[in-house]
C-alpha cells in the first residue's frame, strides 16, 4: 500500500435523502431512486456511463433473503455488474474504490439506506446477530454489550458518563445547524445523566437512535475525472478491520478494528501524524462513549485523552480538531448500513465548502470511520482530500 | 392515495449444533460440572469457550484443559431492559468474567449481590445447576456469584 | 487429502443424541408501500390492476413502479390494465412453501396481462382448472373476492381462471 | 495492475448436515486451503467471506459470526453477495483485492449451513420473494425453477428425457469425487420416475439442500511465482445482475449469463468460447440449469445443449466436459460455497491434479460459473494456466 494510491480515485458525486425517524410515503425503490437521481446529477453524468454499483445491506434489515435481488432497478444498474457488500457503505467504498484500481472501471455508484422504521423490533433482529450457543441462551437486551464495553472503556481510560454526556450535548447540538437533522437538540449533561438507564452506565440519551433514508457516492477513476472535467474530492486512503468477533475473545477497552483500519488508511494517504493532517472527522457515535473510544484508536490523541480534548472544547465545530460537526448518528439519527455513507457525502459538502452553517473552516481534509454496530467488531475508514 | 405498510415476517427457526468444540464442552459441563478449555500449541493460549482453531494463528487445538471455575470480573453492566427494550421489573447484573492465564471469559449473569457492590476486578465463582437439571447448555451455569471472603 | 467434515444423522439430531439450541425469532415487519406499490394495492381494494406507463420507452409495465428501470426516470403515467391475460408458464406444485405435501396442487403461473407491453407479466396462481389441460398462451380472467373482502393485497385476487 | 493466480484450495465434505458450526466449516476449508498453498494464516492480507442468505444459519450479520473462522481476525475482512451467484463472485471480490494491488495475498471463504433452519431450509426461501407481491401467494422456491424450466422446454420444445440426462451425468461424475453427498449411478427413468415437486420439477432433477465450506488462495503474480511452479491465472471475471422484475422478462434464456460471460471473456481476449474454453462447470442447483447455463455461456447455441448433452460433448470425456466434479446434483449445494468449490474444481483440473476426474487431453483453458436471484445474477470466471492476454481493457 503506497502513496502512489493517493490521487487515482476520488468522489465526483453525492445524493441522499433527508434522514427522517418514518419515510411512509416512498419505499425503499424510490428513496434509493431519489438518493440516485440526486448523486448522478451532482455528478453530472447519465445512469448508463455509470460501469459498477456496489450495494451495501443486510438481509434481516430488510427482511427480504439474498436482498441484493432488489437493488439493481433504482439505480439504474440493471443487466450492469451490481454486488452487495454485506456491510457499511464505507466498505462498499472500499470496494468500488478497489475496483477503479484494477484499471477495468472508470466510474462506479455505491448505495446505501435504511428503512428502521420498517423493522418492528430492532432488538429482536440484534439478538439474532449474537452467537446462538453461548450468548443467545442468557435471552438478554443486545444493549448489555454496549453497557459492559462502556463500563470497561470508562474503567480503562478514567473516563466519566459525564463526559460521555458531553459527546451526546455537543453532536446533538452540532446538529442544529443541520438541515435535517431529526434529533437535532439543545441538550444539557443533566439532561442525559438523568435520561432512563438502558444498561448501566448506558442511558437512553446515549445512544443513537434510528433513521430512513438512503445515500448514493458516485466514484471515478482521476483519467475519467479529468476527461470530463471535474474536480473530484479525493479518497486517499481506506482502510477496514476486525476484531475477534466472540464476545469472549474480543478488546474490550480499545476497539482494535479502528485502530488497524484507521493505521491502513494513513499508510496508504501517507500520513505519518494524523492529528495534524487531517482537519476534521465525521467518526461512529452509535453510543456516546464510541466517539470518545474511536478518536484514541484513529490516533487523534493518546489513550484516555479524549474526554480532556473534549472538555477543552476541542472537538467542537470551531475547536482544533473538529469531530461530527454534522450532528453525527446522536444528532443525524442511526441510518443502518448508510451511517458511513451518509458521512462520507456529508465529508464530501464539507471539502467542497458546501456546508453552510455547519462549515469547518478551511477543512481540506476530513477522516470518515464506521463501525457496523452490535454486537459487530468491523470497522472501515476513509481518507478524503481535495 | 394515503401512504400505509404491508406487514410481514421472516417466519424461519432454527435449530443450531453445538459444534465439535461446544459438542464436548457441553457434554462434560452436563455431566462433570466442570469448564474445560482448549490450549494453542503456537500461541500457548487457552481459549474458553474451547476452540477446534486459534482464531489469531489458525493451529488446531486438540489440548483439552479444565479451568477452574473461579474467576475475575473483567467488565460489568446493570441491564434494564428485557429482550423486547421494555424495562425490567429487577434489573439483571451481567458480568463478563475472566479467568487466570485464559484467553477469553464467559459472559453470564451475576446473582445475589447488590448492583453497588459491584466491581470490576471482583472474584466471583461459578454456580452450576444440580446435575439432574443439566442439559447441555450455557445456562448449566445457573449464575456467577461473588467469593466470600475468607 | 484427509476429508473434513462430520454429518449427522437424523436420529443424532432429532433425538438429542447431540447438543442443539432452538431459536425461534420473531423478525417482524411493516414495509412502506410507498408510492408506486401504495397505488397498486389501493387498485386491488377496487378491484382494478394498476401499471404504469414511461413516455420515453412507450413501455406499460407492471407491476408499478414509481420510475422507469431501463429509462432511469420517474414514470408519467398510472394507468388502468386489464385483468386477463395469457398464460407465459406455469407450474404444478405439490408442496408448500415449506416442502410439505399437499393434498390439491396449486398451478403457480406467470400472466401476461392484456393492455401491458408485451412480456409484462405478474406471478399468481390459476384455478377452476384441469391442471392437465393448461397451456402456454391459455388465455384467462382474474377471479376478484367480492368487493368486501378485499384489503388492497394481491390475494384480493383469489386466482385466474380460463376465459 | 497485477495479474492474480490461484495458488491453493481446500474443500471440506459436503453434508446434509454436519456438527460443525459454520466457523468451524469456514475453518476447516480455509486451512486446507493455506496448507495446500504452503502458506500460515499471518501471511494472508485480506480475507473475503462469501455465504448466502442469513436466514439459513440464522445469524444477522453472518458475515461478522464466521469472520475468526475465516481468518479474519485482525484483517481486512469484507463479505459479498449476490445471491446464488455468490460461490462463483467471492473470488471474484478477492480478484479485485489483489489486481487492485493493495494487497497481494487474499484468501477466499465460502461457507454455508444450511441445516440449522427449520423445519426445512427451503423456508427459507419464502422471504426471496416480493414481500407484496409475490410472498402473500405462498410461493415455494421451486415454483421459479418450474416456471423457467417449463418456459424453457416449451420454448425449445425440450423433453423432461433430454434434460435428466444431465442428473444422471452429474450424480454420477460426483462418485468419483470424496466431498459428494449425493454420488449414484442413476439412468434417465429413474429421475423420470422420481417424485414430482413442482411439474416439471422431479426430485432428482434437484441438488439437495447442504452444510459446507470451501476456500481457495489468491496471489498477484510476484507472489504467486514464488509460491507455485504451478498458478492457474484468473484471465477474466464477469459479473452482472438483471432487474427484479423477472415476470418482466423472458424466461427461456439467461442473459444475465450472456451478459457476465461476454464481459469475462473481452477480459480474457476469449474470441470462440467454444473453442477456447475446455472444461467448464456451469452452476447446476437444477438439471435444465446446466443446459441454460451452456447456453448463456455462449458455449453452445440456444436451445441446442439438450443435443450436445445427449450427443456425450459434455460428459468428462467429451469435448466440452461440463461439471466433472459431479456439480451440485451429485456433490450437494452448500449454495456458497458450492460455487467456490467449482472454482477449485477447474484448479485442479487445470492443474492436472483432479485424480479420477482429470478429464483427458490437458486442458488449458477453464470457466467456472453461477447463478442467483430471482433469475438475475450471472458470476464467471475465466481461469487458465496462461496468464491472461486482453491487458487493461475496460468493463462495458
Amino acid at each position: 500500500m503506497t502513496k502512489s494510491n493517493s490521487h487515482k480515485v476520488g468522489i465526483i458525486g453525492v445524493g441522499y435523502t433527508p434522514s427522517t425517524p418514518l419515510s411512509p410515503s416512498r419505499s425503499y425503490k424510490e428513496m434509493v431512486f431519489d438518493a440516485a437521481v440526486r448523486a448522478y446529477c451532482d455528478a453530472g453524468i447519465e445512469f448508463s456511463e455509470i460501469q459498477s454499483f456496489v450495494s451495501c445491506s443486510e438481509d434481516f434489515l430488510e427482511g427480504t433473503s439474498i436482498f441484493d435481488e432488489y437493488t439493481p432497478d433504482q439505480l439504474g444498474a440493471a443487466l450492469k455488474p451490481v454486488h452487495t457488500i454485506s456491510a457499511d457503505g464505507i466498505f462498499g467504498v472500499a470496494a468500488a474504490y478497489m475496483q477503479i484500481l484494477t484499471g477495468r472501471f472508470d466510474i462506479i455508484a455505491v448505495e446505501a439506506h435504511s428503512k428502521a422504521s420498517n423493522i418492528v423490533d430492532i432488538e429482536e433482529i440484534d439478538s439474532l446477530a449474537l452467537d446462538p450457543i453461548y450468548n443467545r441462551p442468557l435471552g438478554l437486551n443486545p444493549h448489555f454489550i454496549l453497557g459492559l464495553e462502556m463500563a470497561r472503556f470508562c474503567h480503562e481510560t478514567k473516563t466519566s458518563p459525564e463526559d460521555c454526556a458531553r459527546v451526546v450535548v455537543k453532536n446533538r447540538r452540532n446538529a442544529l445547524d443541520h438541515p435535517f437533522a431529526p434529533f437535532a437538540s439543545n441538550l444539557s449533561i443533566k439532561d442525559v445523566a438523568r435520561s432512563p438507564v438502558i444498561s448501566e452506565p448506558l442511558r437512553e440519551l446515549d445512544v443513537a437512535r434510528h433513521s430512513d433514508g438512503a445515500c448514493v457516492v458516485v466514484l471515478s477513476s482521476a483519467s475519467a475525472a479529468k476527461k470530463m472535467k471535474k474536480y473530484p474530492v479525493w479518497i486517499t486512503g481506506v482502510g477496514w478491520s476486525s476484531d475477534a468477533p466472540s464476545l469472549e475473545t474480543r478488546e474490550w477497552g480499545r476497539p482494535l478494528y479502528a485502530e488497524l483500519a484507521g493505521a491502513m488508511a494513513f499508510k496508504m494517504a501517507g500520513m505519518k501524524n494524523p492529528r495534524k493532517a487531517i482537519d476534521f472527522l465525521e467518526i461512529d457515535d452509535t453510543a456516546s462513549y464510541k466517539e470518545l473510544q474511536h478518536l484514541e484508536a484513529l490516533g487523534m490523541c493518546r489513550r484516555g485523552e479524549a474526554k480532556t480534548l473534549l472538555r477543552r472544547g476541542e472537538t467542537q465545530r470551531d475547536g482544533s480538531m473538529p469531530v461530527n460537526p454534522s450532528g453525527g448518528s446522536l444528532g443525524l439519527g442511526h441510518l443502518l448500513e448508510a451511517t458511513g455513507l451518509y458521512r462520507v457525502a456529508e465529508a464530501c459538502e464539507q471539502l467542497r465548502g458546501f456546508a453552510g452553517r455547519r462549515q469547518v473552516k478551511g477543512a481540506k481534509s476530513g477522516l470518515v470511520m464506521s463501525w457496523r454496530g452490535i454486537p459487530a467488531t468491523s470497522g472501515a475508514v476513509a481518507v478524503l482530500e481535495i | 392515495m394515503n401512504p400505509r405498510a404491508w406487514k410481514g415476517e421472516i417466519p424461519v427457526q432454527f435449530l443450531y449444533t453445538a459444534g465439535v468444540a461446544g459438542e464436548r464442552f457441553f457434554t462434560r459441563l452436563r455431566d462433570q460440572g466442570k469448564l474445560f478449555g482448549t490450549r494453542c500449541p503456537q500461541c500457548k493460549t487457552i481459549y474458553l469457550p474451547p476452540r477446534i482453531y486459534c482464531e489469531r494463528c489458525f493451529s488446531g487445538l486438540e489440548d483439552w484443559v479444565e479451568v477452574k471455575g473461579r474467576g475475575k470480573v473483567f467488565s460489568y453492566t446493570v441491564l434494564h431492559r428485557d429482550r423486547k427494550g421494555q424495562p425490567l421489573g429487577k434489573p439483571i447484573i451481567v458480568a463478563m468474567v475472566s479467568f487466570d492465564g485464559v484467553k477469553g471469559s464467559l459472559i453470564h449473569i451475576v446473582a445475589g449481590i447488590e448492583p453497588k457492590k459491584m466491581k470490576i476486578g471482583m472474584e466471583v465463582e461459578a454456580i452450576f445447576k444440580d446435575p439432574a437439571e443439566r442439559r447441555g447448555s450455557i445456562l448449566d451455569i445457573k449464575e456467577f456469584r461473588a467469593v466470600s471472603k475468607g | 487429502m484427509e476429508l473434513k467434515g462430520k454429518p449427522l444423522t437424523d436420529e443424532e439430531f432429532r433425538k438429542g443424541k447431540v447438543i442443539t439450541v432452538p431459536w425461534n425469532p420473531k423478525a417482524m415487519y411493516e414495509w412502506d408501500t410507498g408510492t408506486a406499490m401504495g397505488r397498486y394495492l389501493d387498485g386491488m381494494k377496487q378491484g382494478k390492476i394498476i401499471g404504469v406507463q414511461c413516455h420515453k420507452c412507450r413501455r406499460i409495465m407492471v407491476p408499478p413502479r414509481d420510475f422507469c428501470e431501463l429509462c432511469f426516470r420517474n414514470v408519467d403515467e398510472y394507468t388502468e390494465i386489464k385483468d386477463t391475460g395469457s398464460v407465459n408458464t406455469f407450474s404444478i406444485c405439490n408442496v408448500s412453501w415449506d416442502m410439505k405435501r399437499i393434498s390439491s396442487p396449486l398451478i403457480p403461473a406467470v400472466i401476461e396481462l392484456d393492455g401491458a407491453s408485451e412480456g409484462m407479466g405478474i406471478m399468481h396462481l390459476l384455478g377452476e382448472v384441469d391442471p392437465k389441460s393448461v397451456t402456454r398462451g391459455m388465455k384467462v380472467k382474474a377471479v376478484w373476492k367480492p368487493a368486501q373482502e378485499r384489503e388492497g393485497a394481491i390475494t384480493d385476487i383469489r386466482y385466474f381462471k380460463p376465459l | 495492475m497485477p495479474d492474480v493466480a490461484i495458488i491453493g484450495a481446500g474443500t471440506t465434505r459436503f453434508m446434509r448436515r454436519s456438527l460443525e458450526t459454520g466457523k468451524e466449516l469456514s475453518y476447516e476449508a480455509a486451512k486446507m486451503a493455506l496448507d495446500s498453498a504452503g502458506l500460515t494464516l499471518k501471511d494472508i492480507q485480506a480475507v473475503c467471506m462469501g455465504t448466502a442468505p442469513d436466514a439459513f444459519d440464522g445469524l444477522h450479520m453472518k458475515g461478522e459470526y464466521l469472520l475468526d473462522g475465516a481468518g479474519g481476525f485482525g484483517k481486512p475482512y469484507m463479505r459479498g453477495y449476490v445471491g446464488g451467484g455468490t460461490g462463483v463472485f467471492a473470488p471474484i471480490q478477492g480478484w479485485y483485492h489483489v489486481a487492485s494491488g493493495l494487497f497481494d495475498i487474499c484468501l477466499v471463504v465460502c461457507e454455508e449451513k444450511m441445516s440449522s433452519c427449520q423445519p426445512h431450509p427451503q423456508g427459507a426461501f419464502l422471504t426471496i420473494f416480493d414481500h407484496t407481491t409475490e410472498r402473500p401467494l405462498g410461493p415455494n422456491l421451486l415454483w421459479i425453477f418450474a416456471l423457467e424450466m417449463n418456459r424453457y422446454m416449451t420454448t425449445y420444445g425440450i423433453q423432461k428425457k433430454d434434460i435428466a440426462l444431465v442428473s444422471v451425468k452429474n450424480k454420477k461424475n460426483a462418485m468419483d469425487n470424496p466431498i459428494a453427498q449425493l454420488p449414484m449411478e442413476i439412468t434417465v427413468d429413474d429421475v423420470l420416475k422420481s417424485e414430482v415437486l413442482a411439474w416439471p420439477v422431479q426430485r432428482l432433477d434437484v441438488s439437495p439442500t447442504s452444510d459446507g465450506a470451501a476456500a481457495i488462495v489468491l496471489a498477484s503474480e510476484k507472489v504467486a511465482r514464488k509460491l507455485t511452479n504451478k498458478p492457474v491465472w484468473i484471465q477474466g471475471v464477469g459479473w452482472s445482475l438483471d432487474t427484479s422484475y423477472w415476470t418482466d422478462k423472458d424466461l427461456c434464456y439467461p442473459r444475465y449469463v450472456e451478459k457476465a460471460a461476454r464481459m469475462a471473456y473481452g477480459m480474457a481476449g476469449v474470441k470462440e468460447p467454444k473453442k477456447e474454453i475446455n472444461v467448464v462447470e456451469p452452476y447446476d442447483p437444477f438439471d435444465y440449469k446446466e443446459l441454460h447455463h451452456l447456453e448463456g455461456l455462449l458455449l453452445c447455441d440456444k436451445g441446442d445443449a439438450p443435443r450436445i448433452t445427449a450427443d456425450g460433448v459434455t460428459q468428462r470425456n467429451g469435448n466440452m466436459p461440463a461439471c466433472p466434479s459431479g456439480g451440485l446434483l451429485g456433490c450437494g449445494n452448500p449454495i456458497a460455497a458450492s460455487g467456490l468449490m467449482k472454482i477449485s474444481e477447474i484448479f485442479y483440473q487445470l492443474r492436472g491434479e483432479a485424480g479420477k476426474r482429470q478429464v483427458p487431453g490437458k486442458p488449458l483453458r477453464g470457466l467456472a460459473q453461477a447463478w442467483g436471484d430471482l433469475m438475475q445474477v450471472g458470476t464467471v470466471v475465466v481461469m487458465g494456466v496462461d496468464k491472461p492476454r486482453a491487458k487493461g481493457k475496460k468493463a462495458r
